[in-house]
């Protein structure tokens, strides 16, 4: 049995191998592998850091120890701590000028900045070459290859076979290079960003470890293997957000966002167990291939399925109502916000759902569902951004809303939508945050120079940083149109498609209405409230990501005098990253334009929609589905008023913006209330969600722990502790018989013996 | 070398002939070896005076040879002491726990090729044990009885720290005795002594080259074991007067001594078997015969003038050793106790574990590469023995000249001790000077 | 055989009633050596010529020595106390065991249960010697089947030698 | 050759079983006791060698194990009484009973 499926499962690959027969991966473990080198290399530089650190003889009753008496490297401390000022501001005091001097750093801080860049770099090359190879191969099955079998259980139902095995396919191939090459420009930042922190080598491990769980998850041929990177990335978003541990603040961040996460990965597991349950495998492709067959089109098995997998793709990728984490892990150093909390980690929910494509084909139900929930997250984050003042807190909120984004897209069963959102987000995104990191940076610098206590992340403190840092200036610029969704950058065509959707779903003309229709729903009412909370929604974004770039970079300086002087551009280490992404963001819509806009045709892209056949193989199960169900959509025709509409209300947004704060003379954070009204209030506390949960969910699991504490206490306890005294009691009672005399022990095993040999004569 | 084709002539005995012979066996070879062991005593005295050039026993008989027999006759009728303190019966049993296990042992040692009678072929073993080399470690071992419990049966210090001297020397000696016959084991593929005699001579090499370690090892422990000098430790005349048998005078002394010599008499044939090829003859084949297996006989045709030349051989190799051992006597001196004990668990302990391994290994790598017994290069030389010979010699040397690098072997002690010695003389030497500085101011 | 086998047997209880009565623990050690012989030769007899050596070498050979050793070294056995419990004992004790002797005879006297074990099976022993020789019908067992306890054991005979020697040291 | 009845045998070792069993129960002498207690290993390897004609190899081999087991026990169980002596200048049980209550 288990050798027919082997000889069958070789078979598919052998296969596989036939159909794609030009495409020969190369090496697509050095991906995973670099890395990993990386990781453990920095994990051993950290760990020697470590070492070195150890003080000679802890001091007892001395909090301040730390910041006093750690080595040289902890000078510049302040630099990093971005988040906590507060922070700052005491170690400031503490060390006074005399500690700045710049000695010779040790090999331990110095080889980080070379190998996880170099390594993540290497990757790079590496999935570029593959992706080349792939595209002139362009094969139509995945590129399957199982190393080892990693976890084999020979149970008599249906052996669960999960193989460590790298799945190489359209979608987990952009995936890569999306990590890799935002990974690599983003280790670059962080050289920049990091490297006077004391922790740098830990943190480049940290870092180089993550990139390695995330290539685990897209590569990774199976859902438990996914499973296995979907855990690695948070655990390292754990330990990244918490990488300042010393303050309570951050350690807290780290753990709500592992606690939630947890929330959703319960979903995962469920998820899983369901489809082994129900298909008896968990492969990507086994499970894409026996689907269709197995389970019916609709059914509550296929909805369940794909719900639990919203829900863990909701953890992971803060959509309601388990967003509330990503806001709070900005805690972290900003270049990990624009990695794991901007470009990767929180779109692999996204991934998630676009790799299971077939099954959401096959559940409209839950593909509504994660319609709907990706649309309120959308509109919902958007409007708390619009009264934020700290720059990562609305970079963050923004994040959630784009999310909201890319779930309607997927939800519609617009996965190439969702996917290139995804890939156009990552650019504008990365770009927006490490704009704002090189932003706090030289903030920081400024204020350290005297030794202000302002906040370095508060829009109301900055103003004018035009004039003081003009390449970020441009290069936030680009993505904040990007983003606002002005043509021709990058988040116009992605935005555009994903409302072209929703419109195209309002007039019936998309397979997922289709499919609604067909378990007797009709969807046309939700795609039309869909595709208007998005329009609205893209608007808010364009009305806050202007009044920030305006707070930040227009108007009066409002620093000070004194610090205005210390504000500079930082090293190229920080711009050219950047640059890169701004290029990224500017360009990278024509990806998947459609041969009708005119520039297409002036620049002769070829056919256009290059994503959409780019990732066709992929979603070939998917239109399989679809079309044994009679879904497929229709012709759909192409309307210019969801493009006209959105191209309005993008620039609608930026101009509502410029005429509502850029006459008024901007004041600072003492100066300016942080709401005025009502609604800004209720805003600006995030509609007190945070302040709900705790009530609702934290006091209540704490009043429950308190009652199990007491029920433990008084009931279990109490059990065992008279356990505990009835033993002690028969203990003394039962101690008089031990002598202490050998001889009375045997005699007693002797007539022991003799009983039992007696019993054994006579039965 | 076997030859087949003579299988029907040679005859098993019947059980009645084999009784018969049995007991025969035993009485002849009782008595020749207690007139042996008596002819032992004389000749050791012998031995003893002409390495100290002087003559020796010479009154009694010509040049001496009725010493044995009065020194007997003035034991018998010596009047016989027996300490107040002394434990009864122990006291006894002592010398006759000591003396037995010494003769008993002689029962396994084939001394000849087995003899053609009118009865059947009888082998010349007295008792030809499955268990041969195995009887052989288990009786050795228990001579040691004898002398702990006639030292402490004797209720005198000196003999009490004799017999636990014994005792301990005995016990620390077998380890290495067993472990050196371990590696015969391997190539014999049985314990039975013919059967080692046998592997010998179809192997065309004597042990004492194909399993040098062993040879020296049983060589040095059969001393240790016979408490012969230089390991007469337990009967140290200058540090415990004489030890265990202190106490004993006329007859149970006598036993002691006669014990000795048995003792002396039984490994020194031991040797003879297990690493000179026993009763076989140098460069003849016709002495190749192995016996009866399953009731069909192994090896050449035996024949009446086979079986006394191959005694004459048997005679002579164990002649040798008894000689070597009293010459060692007069050559080499006593070990200090720390040396034996040192010898026996630091260096003979995991140096014949460590030739176990090899030489495991060696045969292992000779069994896969197909070689046997009989194969010869260039027509003479024994493959099988040779490799395993060069194997041993070397790993000799390596013990001998790189192990013990000049602790044990060396009679002036350890080097740390040297070197402690060197640093003492030179402080004291300090202090001297310094008083006499003192002395001067 | 039979006759031999009684001779042993009778020697062999009765050398063993005098271990346990002997006031002289060196008397006590001796019986009981007079017994491991006896049983040496009644091993024999019963076809297990490698347990019967064996017997001799090792529990003769090397364990009584031990005890010899040890009493010798604390010299026990000149000064004795006498270490005998009372009369009540005695009788309890010695009903005791006598219901214990008769009810395992009676155990097995009675149906025996079928030979266990399917390794070597119930071949009979002389044609398991006859083929693989004395010591070959005890080790290829014991090296095969047996390997993992034989392991085992020889960790744990290392372990008694580390542990007495620990013990026995004045300074450790 | 006449086989040696098993019955007799066991018997043999039933009666040398008991008779350790008293010697564990009477004797107060802790290095009396060891022997007694070998006394009782040897009647239960009487046992299985007795059985071993009839039953195959199985049961020398476990008289091999615990002819080992029993070394192994002699040498702690001696050290044991020798470190005891050092403290008690006896080795009367009735001086060993530390852990009684």
């Amino acid at each position: 049995m288990l050798l027919l499926q082997e000889a069958a499962v070789h078979a598919t690959s052998a296969a596989a191998g036939q159909a794609g027969e030009s495409f020969a991966a190369f090496a697509p473990w050095l991906i995973l592998a670099l890395p990993l080198l990386g990781f453990v290399l920095n994990g051993l530089l950290s760990i020697t850091a470590a070492r070195r650190a150890l003080p000679a003889l802890p001091p007892v009753g001395d909090p301040h120890w730390d910041a006093h008496h750690e080595p040289s490297e902890q000078e510049h401390h302040a630099h990093g701590d971005d988040a906590h000022p507060a922070a700052h501001a005491d170690d400031h005091g503490a060390h006074g000028h005399d500690a700045h001097g710049h000695g010779p750093k040790p090999a331990t801080h110095t080889l980080p900045s070379f190998i996880a860049p170099g390594v993540l770099i290497a990757a790079f090359a590496v999935a570029v070459v593959n992706f080349l190879r792939m595209l002139a191969a362009h094969p139509e099955t995945a590129w399957v290859h199982e190393y080892w079998s990693w976890m084999p259980v020979n149970d008599p139902t249906g052996a669960l076979r999960v193989g460590a095995a790298i799945q190489l396919d359209q979608l987990s191939m952009l995936m890569t290079l999306v990590i890799t090459g935002v990974g690599s420009l983003i280790h670059v930042f962080s050289v920049g960003y990091m490297k006077e922190d004391p922790g740098y080598p830990r943190y480049m491990a940290y870092l180089n470890l993550f990139v390695f769980f995330m290539l685990t998850l897209v590569l990774g041929a199976s859902y438990p293997l996914m499973f296995v990177g979907w855990e690695g990335v948070g655990l390292c978003s754990y330990l990244l957000i918490g990488f300042w541990f010393k303050e309570r603040a951050n350690a807290d961040a780290g753990k709500k966002a592992f606690i939630v996460n947890r929330i959703g990965d319960f979903g995962f597991l469920i998820a899983m167990f369901l489809l082994f349950a129900n298909l008896g495998t968990l492969n990507f492709a086994e499970v894409m291939e026996r689907a269709p067959a197995q389970m019916a089109f609709g059914g509550a098995v296929v909805t369940a399925v794909c719900l639990f997998f919203f829900l863990g793709a909701a953890g992971k990728s803060a959509q309601i109502p388990l967003y509330v984490w990503l806001p709070d892990a900005m805690a972290g150093p900003t270049p990990v916000s624009a990695l794991i909390h901007a470009a990767t980690m929180v779109t692999a929910g996204v991934y998630l759902v676009a790799r299971s494509a077939t099954l959401f084909t096959m559940a409209p139900v839950a593909s509504l569902v994660v319609a709907l929930v990706g649309t309120a997250t959308a509109i919902f984050a958007a409007s708390i951004g619009l009264k934020q003042w700290d720059i990562k807190k609305i970079l963050a909120y923004s994040t959630v809303s784009q999310l909201g984004f890319m779930f309607a897209a997927v939800g519609m069963g617009a996965y190439v939508a969702g996917v290139f959102h995804l890939m156009t987000h990552a650019f504008f995104k990365a770009c927006l945050f490490l704009g704002s990191g090189a932003v706090i940076h030289a903030m920081h610098e400024a204020l350290h120079h005297t030794h202000s206590d302002m906040d370095a992340q508060d829009v109301r403190n900055m103003g004018g940083l035009r004039r003081y840092l003009p390449v970020t200036f441009w290069t936030m610029g680009i993505a904040t149109l990007a983003i606002a969704g002005v043509p021709p950058f990058a988040g116009f065509f992605s935005k555009d498609e994903i409302t072209g959707a929703a419109w195209d779903g309002a007039h019936g003309q998309l397979p997922l209405a289709a499919g609604l229709a067909k378990v007797g729903i009709d969807g046309t009412l939700w795609f039309g409230l869909i595709w208007g909370a998005l329009s609205i929604a893209a608007f808010m974004t364009a009305f806050y990501m202007g009044r920030m770039m305006i707070y930040t970079f227009f108007g009066q300086n409002r620093t000070g005098e004194e610090e205005r002087k210390h504000l500079h551009e930082g090293s190229w280490t920080l711009t050219l990253p950047l640059v890169v992404l701004a290029l990224a963001s500017t360009f990278g819509g024509f990806l998947n334009v459609e041969r009708e806009v005119p520039i297409v045709r002036w620049f002769d892209f070829g056919q256009g929609e290059a994503l959409h056949r780019w990732l066709h193989p992929v979603l070939a199960g998917a239109d399989q589905v679809a079309e044994a169900n009679g879904i497929a959509g229709a012709a759909v025709e192409p309307s210019a008023v969801p493009i006209a509409v959105a191209i309005l209300l993008g620039l609608g947004g930026l101009a509502l913006a410029w005429t509502m704060l850029s006459r008024r003379a901007l004041r600072t954070a003492a100066e300016e209330p942080a709401y005025a009204n009502g609604v800004e209030r209720v805003l600006y506390h995030k509609y007190y969600v945070d302040e709900l949960y705790d009530r609702v969910v934290v006091r209540t699991v704490g009043w429950l722990s308190r009652l199990q504490a007491g029920f433990d206490r008084y009931v279990v306890d109490g059990l065992v502790d008279f356990g505990g005294k009835m033993s002690e009691w028969l203990g003394v009672a039962l101690g008089r018989f031990q002598t202490g005399q050998v001889n009375t022990y045997a005699f007693a095993i002797l007539i022991g013996v003799t009983l039992v040999l007696y019993a054994f004569v006579h039965t | 070398m076997m030859q087949a084709g003579t299988v029907q002539a040679v005859q098993d005995m019947s059980d009645t002939a084999y009784a018969v012979s049995s007991v025969v066996k035993v009485v002849l070879t009782f008595t020749v070896v207690m007139v042996v062991v008596a002819l032992l005593t004389l000749l050791e005295r012998k031995i003893s005076a002409w390495m100290q050039d002087r003559m020796g026993p010479n009154r009694v008989g010509p040049g001496g040879i009725g010493q044995p027999l009065a020194d007997g006759l003035k034991n018998i009728l010596k009047e016989e002491t027996h300490p107040g303190e002394a434990a009864g019966v122990f006291f006894t049993l002592a010398p006759m726990l000591s003396i037995i296990p010494a003769l008993v042992t002689f029962a396994v040692i084939p001394f000849a090729a087995p003899m053609p009678t009118r009865w059947g072929v009888m082998p010349m073993v007295v008792a030809d044990l499955p268990v041969g080399i195995l009887f052989l470690l288990a009786f050795s071992s228990l001579g040691v009885y004898g002398i702990v419990m006639a030292g402490w049966a004797s209720s005198n210090k000196y003999a009490l720290l004799g017999g636990l001297r014994a005792g301990a020397q005995m016990i620390s000696y077998e380890i290495a005795l067993g472990l050196s016959l371990m590696s015969l084991f391997f190539v014999v593929g049985n314990v039975g002594l013919p059967q080692v005699v046998w592997t010998q001579q179809r192997m065309g090499t004597w042990f004492f080259f194909t399993f040098a370690v062993s040879f020296a090892f049983f060589w040095i422990s059969s001393f240790a074991e016979t408490n012969r000098l230089p390991f007469d430790l337990p009967e140290a005349e200058s540090e415990l007067v004489t030890g265990y048998h202190t106490e004993y005078s006329s007859m149970k002394f006598s036993m002691f001594f006669i014990a000795e010599y048995a003792h002396v008499l039984t490994v020194s044939a031991l040797l003879a078997t297990l690493f000179l090829g026993g009763w076989d003859i140098p460069f003849l084949q016709r002495d190749d015969m192995l016996g009866f297996v399953d009731g069909r006989w192994v090896g050449n045709v035996p024949a009446l003038w086979i079986t006394l030349v191959t005694f004459l051989s048997f005679a002579i190799k164990t002649f040798v050793f008894i000689v070597i051992f009293m010459l060692v006597r007069w050559t080499v001196p006593r070990f200090r106790y720390d040396q034996v004990m040192d010898l026996g668990w630091k260096i003979m302990l995991p140096a014949s574990l460590a030739a176990v391994v090899v030489t495991a290994a060696t045969v292992l790598a000779l069994d896969s590469a197909g070689v046997t017994f009989e194969q010869r290069a260039l027509g003479f030389v024994p493959v099988y023995g040779g490799v395993l010979g060069v194997v041993n010699v070397a790993m000799l040397a390596v013990v001998v000249w790189a192990m013990d690098r000049g602790r044990t072997l060396s009679a002036t002690g350890s080097l740390d001790e040297r070197r402690a010695r060197a640093k003492q003389t030179a402080r004291l030497r300090a202090i001297e000077l310094q008083t006499a500085e003192r002395g001067e101011s | 055989m039979i006759i031999l086998f009684w001779f042993f047997a009778v020697l062999a209880v009765s050398s063993a009633l005098l271990t346990v009565t002997r006031k002289n623990p060196v008397a006590s050690a001796i019986w009981l050596i007079a017994t491991f012989f006896c049983l040496a030769a009644i091993y024999t007899l019963l076809g297990a010529f490698f347990i019967g050596i064996i017997q001799i070498l090792v529990y003769a050979g090397a364990i009584m020595i031990l005890f010899i050793f040890v009493i010798m070294l604390l010299n026990l056995g000149n000064d004795y106390e006498p270490d005998i419990r009372g009369h009540v004992w005695k009788v309890v004790a010695g009903g005791t065991s006598l219901v214990i002797a008769a009810l395992l005879a009676r155990a097995f006297s009675g149906e025996l249960p079928a030979p266990l074990g399917h390794v070597a099976g119930p071949a009979s022993l002389a044609a398991q010697t006859a083929d693989r020789g004395t010591v070959g019908v005890i080790a290829i067992p014991l090296y095969t089947d047996y390997m993992v306890p034989l392991q085992f054991t020889a960790v744990l005979l290392l372990a008694a030698v580390v542990g007495a020697v620990v013990l026995a040291k004045r300074k450790v | 050759m006449q086989q040696i009845p098993l019955e007799q045998a066991l018997g043999l070792s039933a009666l040398l079983f008991a008779i350790g069993a008293f010697g564990v129960v009477i004797r107060r002498n802790a290095i009396i006791l060891f022997m007694c207690i070998e006394l009782m290993l040897n009647a239960v390897n009487l046992a299985f060698v007795a059985f071993s004609p009839r039953s195959g190899v199985q049961g020398q081999v476990f008289v091999f194990f615990v002819i080992a087991v029993a070394a192994a026990e002699a040498a702690v169980g001696l050290a044991i009484i020798i470190s005891v002596f050092r403290h008690k200048e006896s080795v009367d049980i009735k001086n060993f009973s530390l852990l009684r209550w």
